[in-house]
C-alpha cells in the first residue's frame, strides 16, 4: 500500500494518519478454505450492515447531520466486488459509500468518526457520509454529484495504465446516473483509450422516488455498452460470491487485457434514499419480497449450511458487535477538528475578507 | 386581506396560479411530480396539472435545462427547477452559453422566457459539494436576471413576475426559508424584479442583505438596538437587476455600509455592492464598505466548523460596529 | 409561417423584419416532376456552393471575421433532408450552419450580411457565421458550444409534441459532438420521452484535425442508438434524393409514431475545418478522390442525364448566380448595426461601469 | 543572456522543461497533438514526447477535465488544455466540485496538483459564445489558483511554478497574447504565485491590470503622458491569491486607482479589487475606484460594436482623467 504513498503528490500532502485508522480487515486476503472465505464475506458485510444501522440512530439522535444514504440492502455489491481487488487497487463511488469504503479496508473507527464529524474520521471531519477518502487504503472517495466522479474513476485508470502499474479501478454508481454526461464521457474515453476499470452500475431500481422505468428508455442498463463497443456482464447480488466471481472476470479483463466492461448489478436498498426519505413511492410488499432475498441473512445461512461451526459464527458475529460498538465510542469520544484545518488544507492565499 | 404562508407554500401558489392562467407554462425537474418534490415546493402539483405540465426528469440537468431553453425559443414558458442550485454547476454551460446568450445572437428574434429556481446555498451539514451560493457565478452574467427573496410575499410576487418575464431569471430559494412564515396579501399579483426594500429604517449604517441574510441583518440589528446603533436594512431581492438607487440613497444616509450573504467574498455579489457604493456615494462614506461572507474556504461538515464559516449575526454585529467606530481621517 | 408567431413568446420579441429577408426558395414546394423537383434540389446546393465560395473570398478579403465554417462538400445533407420537412417544421444545427440555413429558407441576402456583420442580416449582424437564426422559417440556430444544441433541439421537439403542433425536429451536428454529454442526454431524454426529432449525425470523418478512428471506439455512430433504443438508419449522402428519401423515413417516424431516430450520414468536407485550418491531416489524394463524389456535380450529371434541358439549366445557375452576386452587393451595401442595438438585446438593468 | 520569445514559445518551453523533469506531468487536451495545437502552442511536442504523454482527446471537456482530476489524485501531474477557456463551461462542475474541493473533503489526503490552461477572453470577432472572460467565474473559488500573465517571461515562470504546484492552477492565455514578443532570462526557473509587478512607477494614478489588459494599461499610459498624468500600472499576473498589498501600497501613494480588465463588471475581478483598495486603502483615497471593463452585454460579432464593447486605451486615459480631475470633498 506505501505504493500509493510512493505516488502521491506530495508527503506533505499526506498529513500523518492514526494508525487505528488502518485496523479493520485485509480485504482481499484469501482464507485458505472456501468456506472461512465466505465467512469473510459474511463478517464484512455484517460489519457494513450494523455500522450502518448505528449510524442510522446516532443520526435519529442528531449525532449525525448533513445527508446520510445508506447501503443496508446492497452490501454483497461492495464486498463481493472489493474481494475481487488487490490493495493496491483503486475504488471510486458516490455518496452511497460507507459499504464501499468498509469493504476497502476502511476501519469501522474511520467511518463512525467520520459521520460524526470528528478529528479522527477517515476525511479529519470535513467530509462526512458523502466524502469517505482513504489514501492508504486506495478507496478515492465519496463524491456527491452524481456521474462526475465516473470520470475521476477513469482518471486513476488512466493513471495506473500511464505508469503501467497493474492496478485496476472500480467505480460504482447508481442506475440514475446513467443518463447524466458524465456517465457518457467517462465511459467513451476508457473505451476508447482502453483503460483498466470496472464501471460497475448498482441498479437498485430507483434513482430518490424514481423507477427505473421513468428515467431510462432501455431498461437493460448494460445495453449501453453496445454504443461503447465493450465487454457487458448483468446479474442480481443476492449472492455475494456471485458478485465476486463475475466482477473477477471483469477485473481480470481490466488487469490482463486493459480493457474496460460495464457490469450491471441488480440490488435493492432496504431503506429510504436517505435518512429523510419516507419512500412512499414503493409498497410494503415491494420491500418485504426484496428483503426476503437479504445477501447478508443468506451468506449466513450459506455459512451454517456448508457446516460452519455454530461457535465460530457467534465468535464472529460478537466480534463484529465489538468493532462497531467500539467504533461508536471511538466517535463519541474522539475530538472535533480544530479550526486551524480549515486554511492548510484549502489554498493558501489570504483571505479575502 | 392577507393570510399567513410559508415561504414553500408561497412558490407554489405562484407557480399554481401561473399554470392556471396560461397553459405555456410547465414545471420540469428531479422528483418535482410523483415524489411531491425533493423538499415538497410542489407538492400536490402532478395531482392538479397532470403529467403533461408536472414532469419528472431523470439525473440530466444540462439536457433538461437545455430542453427548457429550447422550448422556451419556440413559445413555451418553463420553470426548470434544479434539486439544488449545486447541480446547475453541471448545466452551467446552457445557462451561460444558451439561455442568456439567445435573445442576443439571434438578433433579438428568440427570447428565452424560462425560471430557472431551486434552494441554493448552505443547508446543514451537507458537505462542500452541496453548500454552493451560486448566486455569484450567475449575478456576473448579462442576459440573465437574479432573484433572491427572503420573505414569502416576495417569494410569491417574485415568481409570478419571473414567470411571466421574457428573459430567463435565476430564482434562488433557500432549504432554510422553505418553513419560514410570513404574511401574504390576498391580491398580491406580482413584485417588479430589480427593486430592493427597506425592511428596517436607521440612520447609523446601511446593512446590504438578501436571502436567508436578511433575517441574519434583522437579528443582528436587534442585538446592535440595544447597543444603542441604528440600522438601515436593505434587502436586495433581486441581485440583477441590481437596484443601486435604494443601496446609494440609503448609505448617502448612514454613511456607512456593510454587506451580508452566504457565500465566498472573492468577487461575488458583495464586492459588486461595495464598488457601487464606494464610486456612487464616495463623498458619503465614514468608512470603507465591509463585507460579512461565507469564509473563503469550502463547506466543512463538521457542525461546528460550518457555522464558523457561515455569515452569523455575532459577525455582523461587530462589523457594523467597526464601521460606527471608524470616523473618516481628512 | 405564422404558426411560428403565433407560438413565439411575445410579438414584442419578434421585430419587425426587412422583407427581403424571406425571399430565397421555398424548400418544400414539392415541383410536379421528378426531374423539376432534382432542379430545384440542385439549385439549393449550388446556391449554398457558391454562397460560400463568396464568402470565403470576402474573408480572405477582411470583409467577414472571426470563425468562418464552410459546409463545402455535404451540401446534400442539408438539402436533402430539409426537403423532407414542411415550412414549420423546426431546425437546429451548429456553427457549420450557412448550408442548413439556406435550405431551411433563409436568404442568401440575410446569409451574406450577417456574414459581413451588417444590420440586414438574419440575426442583425450579432451572431455571425456560427449564429445563423430565422425565426420566420423555423431556424433554431447556429450554436458554438460543440453538444449543446442537442438538448436545445429535444426541446422544441418537446414544445410541439406539449402543443400537439404536429410539427417535427431536425437537429444536425457533427461526428465529434457524439463524445460529449449533450449528445447522450439530449438522445436519453428524447427517446425516454418519445419526442418527434431526428438526430442527423454529419459524419465527415474529421473533427478538426481528429479522425473519427481517435475520437470513438465504435466507428459505426449509429450503434449509440442501441443504448437508447431508438431507430437508426446510416448511409452516404452523395445522391441528395437518396438523404431526402432516408430522412423522410426519419421525419415520418418522428410526425406519424412521435419516435426518435438517429441517422449517421456519411460525408465530408472539403474545405479546411474553418478558413484557419490548411487540413494537414488529410492527404491530397484522399481529398481528391472524394471530390469526384462531388453531391453538387453529381446532381447536375443527373440532371442532364434525366434530360433536363440544357437552356434550362443554363438559365438556373444564371439565376443562382444572380441571386449571389446580388445578396454580396446587398452585404456590402448594407448598413452596420448601430450601439442601440445591444441594449434592447439584454436585460434592462443598468449598466454596472 | 536573455532571448526574445513569442508568448507561446515560452508557454511551450515551460511545458517541455517540465515534462524533461518530471515524468508524471502530461499535457492532455483536444488537438494539442496531431495538429501541434489550435493554436500552435503545444508545437512538436508530439514528435517530442510521444502519444503517451502528449494526448489528443475527443471533445468531452468534462470528461479530460475529470481524468485529469483522478490522475492527479493518485500522483500524476496533468497539464489539460482547453482549446478556449470558453469550453471549460461544460466541465465547470468538474473544477468547482471535483478539483477544488478534492483536497479539503479528503481531510487532505488527496490534493490535485492539476493545470488547466487555454487562450481566454476575447479573440476577434468570434461571438457571444466564445469571447468569454471566465476568470471572473474561478477566481471566486477557494481551492483554486487563478493566473494570467501578461508577458512571455511570466507567462514561462508562473507556467512552471504551476505545474510543480500541488494545487489546481487556472492558467489563463489570450489569443491575442500568443505572437507577442518578450525578453525571457535564459535562467528563468519559476515566477513566484501571488505576486504582482509594477510594470510603469507614476505618482498620480494606479491602474490595475493583467494579461492583454495590461498592454492596453502601458498604452493608455503613453497617452496621458503626453497629457502630463503620471500613472503607476500594476499587473497582477495572479488574480487568486491576489497581492492585495502590492495594490494597497501602490494606491496609498497614488491615492486614485482604476481597474482594467476584459469580462464583464458585475462581480468580476475588478469589482474585488475595487473592495479591497476601497476597504484597505480607505484614508488615502481622493477619488473613487473605477472599472473600465468589457460592457455588460454578449459579446456582439459586429466588428464594430465588438471593439465598443471591449475595454480599450483611450476609455481608459478618460477613467483615469476622471479620477485625477476628482478631489474629495470633506
Ligand atoms: C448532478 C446531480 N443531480 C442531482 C443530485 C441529487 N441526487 C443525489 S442522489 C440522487 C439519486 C441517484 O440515484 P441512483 O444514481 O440510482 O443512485 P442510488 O441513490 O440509487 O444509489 C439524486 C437525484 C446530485 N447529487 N447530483
Ligand atoms: C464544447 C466544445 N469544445 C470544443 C469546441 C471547439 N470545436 C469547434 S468545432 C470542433 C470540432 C467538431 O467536429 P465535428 O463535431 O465532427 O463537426 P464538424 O466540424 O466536422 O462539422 C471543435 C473541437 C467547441 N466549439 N465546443
Ligand atoms: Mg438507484
Ligand atoms: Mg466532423
Amino acid at each position: 500500500m506505501s505504493n500509493i504513498e510512493a505516488h502521491s503528490p506530495e508527503p506533505s500532502g499526506q498529513p500523518s494518519r492514526d494508525d487505528d485508522r488502518l485496523d479493520g480487515p485485509a480485504p482481499a486476503t484469501r482464507p485458505s478454505s472456501q468456506v472461512d472465505h465466505l465467512a469473510e464475506l459474511y463478517r464484512q458485510m455484517l460489519l457494513i450492515r450494523r455500522v450502518e444501522e448505528e449510524a442510522a440512530r446516532a443520526y435519529a439522535q442528531g449525532k449525525i447531520g448533513g445527508f446520510l444514504h445508506l447501503y443496508i440492502g446492497q452490501e454483497a455489491v461492495a464486498v463481493g466486488a472489493l474481494s475481487a481487488l488487490k490493495p493496491e487497487d483503486y475504488v471510486v463511488t458516490t455518496y452511497r459509500d460507507h459499504g464501499v469504503a468498509i469493504a476497502k479496508g476502511m476501519s469501522a473507527r474511520a467511518v463512525m468518526a467520520e459521520l460524526y464529524g470528528k478529528e479522527t474520521g477517515c476525511s479529519r471531519g470535513l467530509g462526512g457520509s458523502m466524502h469517505m477518502f482513504d489514501a492508504k487504503t486506495g478507496m478515492l472517495g465519496g463524491h456527491g454529484i452524481v456521474g462526475s466522479h465516473i470520470p475521476l474513476a477513469a482518471g486513476a485508470a488512466f493513471a495506473s495504465k500511464y505508469r503501467a502499474d497493474g492496478r485496476v479501478t472500480l467505480c460504482f454508481f447508481g442506475e440514475g446516473a446513467v443518463s447524466i454526461g458524465g456517465f457518457h464521457e467517462g465511459v467513451s474515453l476508457a473505451a476508447l483509450w482502453k483503460l483498466p476499470i470496472v464501471f460497475i452500475c448498482e441498479n437498485n431500481e430507483y434513482s430518490m422516488g424514481t423507477p427505473l422505468s421513468r428515467t431510462m428508455s432501455v431498461e437493460d442498463v448494460s445495453m449501453k455498452a453496445l454504443g461503447y463497443g465493450i465487454d457487458r456482464d448483468r446479474f442480481f447480488a443476492e449472492d455475494v460470491l456471485t458478485v465476486e466471481q463475475r466482477i473477477g472476470e471483469a477485473v481480470q479483463r481490466a488487469r490482463e487485457l486493459s480493457l474496460p466492461t460495464l457490469v450491471e448489478v441488480r440490488t435493492y436498498r432496504f431503506r429510504g434514499h436517505s435518512m429523510s426519505d419516507p419512500a412512499k413511492y414503493r409498497t410494503a410488499q415491494e420491500l418485504e419480497e426484496r428483503k426476503k432475498k437479504d445477501p447478508v441473512l443468506r451468506a449466513r445461512t450459506q455459512l451454517t449450511e456448508q457446516g460452519f461451526a455454530a461457535p465460530k459464527l457467534d465468535q464472529l458475529e460478537q466480534a463484529v458487535e465489538a468493532e462497531v460498538m467500539d467504533a461508536v465510542k471511538f466517535a463519541e469520544d474522539s475530538p472535533e477538528p480544530d479550526a486551524s484545518i480549515l486554511e492548510p488544507t484549502t489554498y493558501d492565499g489570504p483571505f479575502a475578507a | 386581506m392577507a393570510r399567513v404562508l410559508r415561504y414553500r407554500e408561497a412558490l407554489r401558489e405562484a407557480m399554481t396560479e401561473e399554470m392556471e392562467r396560461d397553459d405555456r407554462v410547465f414545471l420540469m425537474g428531479e422528483e418535482v411530480g410523483h415524489y411531491q418534490g425533493a423538499y415538497k415546493v410542489s407538492e400536490g402539483m402532478l395531482d392538479k396539472f397532470g403529467p403533461r405540465r408536472v414532469i419528472d426528469t431523470p439525473i440530466a440537468e444540462s439536457g433538461f435545462a437545455g430542453i427548457g431553453v429550447g422550448a422556451a425559443m419556440v413559445g413555451l414558458r418553463p420553470i426548470i427547477e434544479f434539486m439544488t442550485w449545486n447541480f446547475s454547476a453541471v448545466a452551467f454551460d446552457q445557462i451561460l452559453n444558451s439561455a442568456a446568450k439567445m435573445r442576443q445572437m439571434s438578433g433579438g428574434q428568440f427570447n428565452c422566457p424560462i425560471v430557472f429556481r431551486g434552494p441554493n446555498a448552505s443547508a446543514r451539514q451537507v458537505g462542500s459539494q452541496h453548500s454552493h451560493a451560486m448566486e455569484h457565478f450567475y449575478a456576473h452574467v448579462p442576459g440573465l436576471k437574479v432573484l433572491a427573496p427572503a420573505f414569502p410575499a416576495d417569494a410569491k410576487g417574485l415568481m409570478k413576475a419571473a414567470i411571466r418575464d421574457d428573459n430567463p431569471v435565476l430564482f434562488m430559494e433557500s432549504e432554510t426559508l422553505y418553513s419560514v412564515k410570513g404574511e401574504v396579501p390576498d391580491d398580491l399579483d406580482t413584485v417588479p424584479m430589480g427593486k430592493a426594500q427597506i425592511v428596517r429604517e436607521g440612520k447609523d449604517c446601511t446593512i446590504v442583505a438578501y436571502s436567508r441574510m436578511t433575517h441574519v441583518a434583522i437579528e443582528a440589528a436587534a442585538t446592535l438596538e440595544k447597543k444603542g446603533i441604528d440600522v438601515e436594512i436593505v434587502d436586495l431581492r433581486s441581485l440583477r437587476p441590481l437596484d443601486e438607487d435604494t443601496i446609494v440613497h440609503s448609505v448617502r444616509k448612514t454613511h456607512r455600509c456593510v454587506v451580508v450573504h452566504e457565500g465566498w467574498p472573492y468577487g461575488g455579489v458583495g464586492a459588486e455592492v461595495s464598488d457601487r457604493v464606494q464610486r456612487l456615494a464616495f463623498d458619503f462614506l465614514d468608512a470603507p464598505v465591509l463585507r460579512i461572507t461565507t469564509l473563503d474556504v469550502p463547506m466543512p461538515y463538521n457542525a461546528k466548523l460550518e457555522q464558523l464559516c457561515m455569515p452569523q449575526p455575532d459577525r455582523v454585529v461587530s462589523a457594523v460596529e467597526r464601521t460606527v467606530g471608524k470616523n473618516r481621517a481628512s
